[in-house]
């Protein structure tokens, strides 16, 4: 176990052969694991659901096989359907979001303006917002607005690093715990 | 916005130097992680590789492109397809490439291909989760040319620092609307800008009204 | 016949499917009539089991190019081979050891992969390092504000920053929750519509590049 | 030239990582303990689970995978053994989107067990029942709040709910007193179905991941969330309310030590960058 976590870290130095091992080994095992698990739920999800009577699921499936197809130059153009119903769905799921926005972020701005830190929310929101404003003209008074959004949009990343520094540090922390203790250095 | 001109800079420096460019839209995509918001910017980042495969059909840049979800795998075929198609090269096969669903597995998986190919272009646009440092970072040190983005704040500002040309959040979506140069972009973009402001005005006009102790407008629209 | 088939060739019948399947969706959602809510549940069911087939299109496709490398001795084919090696093991070790609960499986899946994933996983710790030391550089005026704002708020998390100075801990929390909060949701109220907006091109066919 | 090779051994990124990992190395072999001040938050938190009656049964999320051992199971030990220190009785489960959370919760029981709480004491099936995966989303959980033996029969080990000493008796939500969240974002909907309708009867805390902060923080303020743990620094400060000194501890050691290298090398960065950039009159790139 030390020596695979030891192998990811080779990389650092430069990529090379220990890399490479640990790389197609990963990469081997979650490929292995998703065909299985995709074959047990293509079963137990589907074909075992049709021969028990449910006729209508074998409309996606077939549907589902056609994608299949595109490994072939030939007969690819027949995925294109499943293609369509692919990005259809994820159109319509996409659209979902719309109340969510409303409800997370635009009421949530609204808050009594007497109290500094609000106004500077609302500030920060509305000069951000100028800043996604495409149409706004090179020199015009919009354009003088976003470069303030954008200022805020920097001050919101740079918080964000931080916050990501913090999380993925714990992360090293308890690697190196780890190899201290398989190491024996600490019990 | 300067990413769009890049894309032209990009595919001349591969052909000069005769290498690949790596182009990833994530690990997400479109149905079924979070698929509410990351659907839009993985298709406006597929459009991109789409574009991207346009412009380098006439020099032969070959394009390698990753992703961590199979089902980005045949959108994005399709779309380089018809790209090249358009650009008069139906020769041209598409190189996407399905490395893993887990996400680590991917990562290591897109670096690898980064760092051995010592690509001269590295695009990351898209939903992009935690992906985008090391990838960013595996770009840097092959000295590739960085275009990128990412929708998703908590993951945007490495792009800021590492990217040559970077792209914060709805400019992801508006870029790849305005890069096949369609006419109707410009009336569908000024209609969302016009949606923009109505938003501002009734946050504006909500906080007024909180303020005067008037909440009736929170109310309905908590509603 | 090769009338029919050159019209099913074209491009047009896919998008016209696309735009009535994504209308739907979008009418099912918001108004949800007991006909619409029942085919748009048994309509998400079917979009699942086409993904069983996209995972399982992914699979094929990566392993056929592997096997291509290898076929053709390309640069770097050993890697390959230990790959479908890998994939073999694995799902010869699944099959023949069952897969509920804690047999073989997991354990073998286990003892590879927690270090593979932790070990890939605490990479990012050195790359933010180094990223500060290489990338983080004060060019502009913004970036001088992105970089002001990231030390602030390292050092309100690192309880250091309080033993140097109260004020440190006190600017960093007013960083995360007022001007940040601010920025961050003007972002994703604005992704938000910028998405809905290239959907709808799409389901109007508008979009032509998509296919 | 030995000068300039000195300074491009130094600009080689390569020359951090080491002193990355001894830094991160030094508490664990010689801890230093800077104290931790804890945020109103978090000190709520603390707050809540004394609020509680001693005994009350709490029901657990353990929606996080091994990657974020460090920061959710810190978290999770430390509220966990505080509860159990108050003789809560603990119904552990997770939603299908993570699975690898069941093993999270043995994975806690099974660290803090020796240590914190008395192993004498603490049984399975009288004080804490794992139910595992409890599939179905939004609507098992509201199911859950009011019917509790019809949503879920077996525990994770195939054992009848109603053979279980401690679940023999659970009829639904008004049997809880509190809500713990240690997920790592997309909870169990244990916060929409449980605690906003039961908003009397049962509290929440959440422990989230550092960057999920801000969206909780507005929970909080608005009473939503009655206590809320962020991150490895979130677990630290427990363990400080609680003077139960852990693992978490002493990676906020680990934390401060790397935060003041971080900091040291954006200033280094950023010197060398400005000496290169004045004395060449253009900006270098790295």
């Amino acid at each position: 176990m030390l020596a695979l976590t030891l192998m990811t870290w080779s990389y650092l130095y430069r990529e090379n052969f220990f890399y490479r091992l640990a790389e197609k080994t990963f990469i081997g095992i979650t490929v292995g694991q998703l065909l299985c698990l995709q074959l047990q739920a293509l079963w137990s999800q589907d074909i075992a659901l049709v021969t028990r009577g449910e006729w209508l699921l074998i409309l996606p499936t077939v549907i589902g096989a056609t994608y299949l197809l595109r490994l072939s130059q030939k007969y690819r153009w027949i995925s294109r359907y499943a293609v369509a119903l692919l990005v259809a769905s994820s159109v319509g799921l996409a659209v979902r979001v719309l109340p969510w926005i409303v409800e997370q972020h635009i009421v949530a701005v609204m808050a009594k303006l007497t109290v500094l830190d609000n106004a500077i929310i609302l500030t920060a929101v509305v000069t951000s917002i100028f800043y996604f404003y495409f149409m706004r003209k090179p020199g015009g008074i919009a354009e003088q607005i976003s470069k303030i959004g954008r200022g805020f949009i920097m001050v919101n990343l740079g918080a964000i690093a931080a916050g990501v520094f913090l999380v993925r540090l714990a992360t090293l922390t308890e690697r190196v715990q780890f190899i201290l203790r398989t190491l024996g250095i600490i019990p | 916005m300067g990413a769009i001109s890049a894309l032209p800079e990009l595919v001349g420096r591969a052909a000069e130097m005769g290498r690949p460019i790596h182009f990833t839209s994530g690990r997400v995509g479109m149905t079924s992680f979070s698929a509410g918001t990351s659907a839009a910017p993985t298709i406006a980042a597929l459009l991109v590789l789409g574009e991207l495969s346009k412009i380098g059909a006439e020099p032969g840049v070959s394009i390698i492109a990753t992703t961590g979800e199979a089902e980005v795998l045949p959108v994005a075929e399709e779309i380089v397809i018809s790209a090249v198609t358009a650009a008069g090269h139906p020769e041209m096969k598409p190189d996407v490439r399905f490395l893993s669903n887990q996400l680590r597995s991917y990562i290591s998986g897109c670096m690898g291909i980064i760092s051995r190919e010592k690509v001269a272009g590295n695009v990351v646009i898209g939903m992009i989760g935690m992906e985008s440092l090391y990838l960013l970072d595996a770009g840097l040190d092959v000295g590739a040319m960085q275009i990128g983005g990412s929708a998703s704040d908590s993951n945007a500002p490495w792009f800021v620092c590492a990217a040559d040309y970077f792209l914060i959040g709805e400019e992801i979506i508006a870029t790849a609307a305005y890069l096949g140069g369609d006419p109707t972009v410009v009336g569908s973009v000024a209609g969302e800008d016009v949606v923009k402001i109505i938003i501002m005005a009734i946050m504006m006009v909500g906080s007024i009204l909180v303020t005067a102790g008037m909440p009736w407008l929170t109310e309905l629209l908590k509603n | 016949m090769s009338v029919l088939m050159s019209v099913l060739k074209k491009k047009e019948l896919p998008f016209v499917i696309l735009t009535i399947v994504g209308l739907f969706f979008i009418l099912a959602y918001y108004f949800p009539l007991p006909l619409l809510a029942s085919v748009e549940k048994e309509l998400r069911g079917w979009v699942i089991i086409m993904g069983i087939f996209l995972n399982l299109l992914g699979v094929v496709s990566l392993t056929i190019k592997e096997y291509g490398i290898i076929r053709k001795r390309l640069a770097g084919w050993e890697s390959s081979a230990w790959f479908l090696v890998v994939l073999i093991i694995t799902v010869v070790v699944f099959f023949y050891a069952g897969s509920s609960g804690k047999d073989p499986f997991y354990t073998y899946f286990d003892t590879l992969f927690t270090p593979l994933d932790t070990g890939m996983y605490s990479l990012l710790t050195f790359m933010v390092i180094a990223a500060f030391f290489r990338v983080f550089r004060v060019r502009s005026w913004e970036s001088f504000l992105l970089v002001a704002s990231l030390v602030f708020v390292m050092l309100m998390n690192a309880p250091v920053g309080e033993a140097m100075w109260s004020g440190f801990p006190a600017i960093g929390q007013w960083i995360t929750t007022v001007p940040a909060m601010g920025a961050s949701r003007a972002s994703e109220i604005c992704i938000a519509l910028g998405g809905i907006i290239l959907m709808m091109r799409i389901i109007l066919g508008l979009e032509k590049r998509i296919m | 030239m030995k000068e300039y090779s000195l300074r491009k051994l130094l600009s080689d990124k390569r020359f951090l990582y080491p002193w990355l990992v001894v830094l991160v190395a030094i508490p664990y072999i010689r801890p230093i303990g800077l104290p931790v001040v804890a945020y109103p938050w978090t000190k709520a938190a603390y707050d809540t689970v004394e609020s509680i009656p001693e005994g009350s049964n709490v029901i657990v999320d353990t929606g996080f995978s091994p990657g974020s051992w460090a920061e959710q199971g810190a978290q999770g030990m430390a509220l966990i053994s505080h509860t159990l220190r108050r003789n809560c009785k603990l119904v552990f489960l997770v939603d299908a989107q993570e699975p690898p959370g069941v093993m999270m919760a043995e994975r806690i029981m099974k660290e803090l067990g020796p240590t914190v709480v008395d192993p004498r004491g603490k049984k399975y099936g009288v004080d804490w029942v794992n139910l595992g995966i409890v599939a179905g989303g939004v609507a098992a959980a509201a199911q859950l709040a009011q019917d509790f033996h019809a949503t879920v029969k077996y525990d994770t080990y195939g054992t009848s709910l109603k053979e279980l000493p401690l679940t023999k008796n659970i009829r639904g939500v008004a049997d809880f007193a509190l809500i713990l969240l240690i997920t790592t974002g997309r909870a169990f909907p244990l916060l929409e179905q449980w605690r906003i309708p039961y908003a009397k009867t049962i509290k929440i805390i959440v422990a989230t991941m550092g960057m999920g902060l801000t969206t909780y923080i507005a929970n909080w303020n608005a009473g939503i969330v009655n206590g809320l743990l962020s991150g490895i620094r979130g677990a630290a400060e427990y363990e400080a309310l609680t003077k139960n000194y852990g693992e978490a501890t002493k990676g906020m050691d680990a934390v401060n030590l790397s935060h003041i290298f971080a900091v040291v090398l954006l200033f280094a960065g950023n010197a060398s960058f400005w000496i290169a950039r004045t004395r060449k009159g253009k900006p270098k790139e790295a």
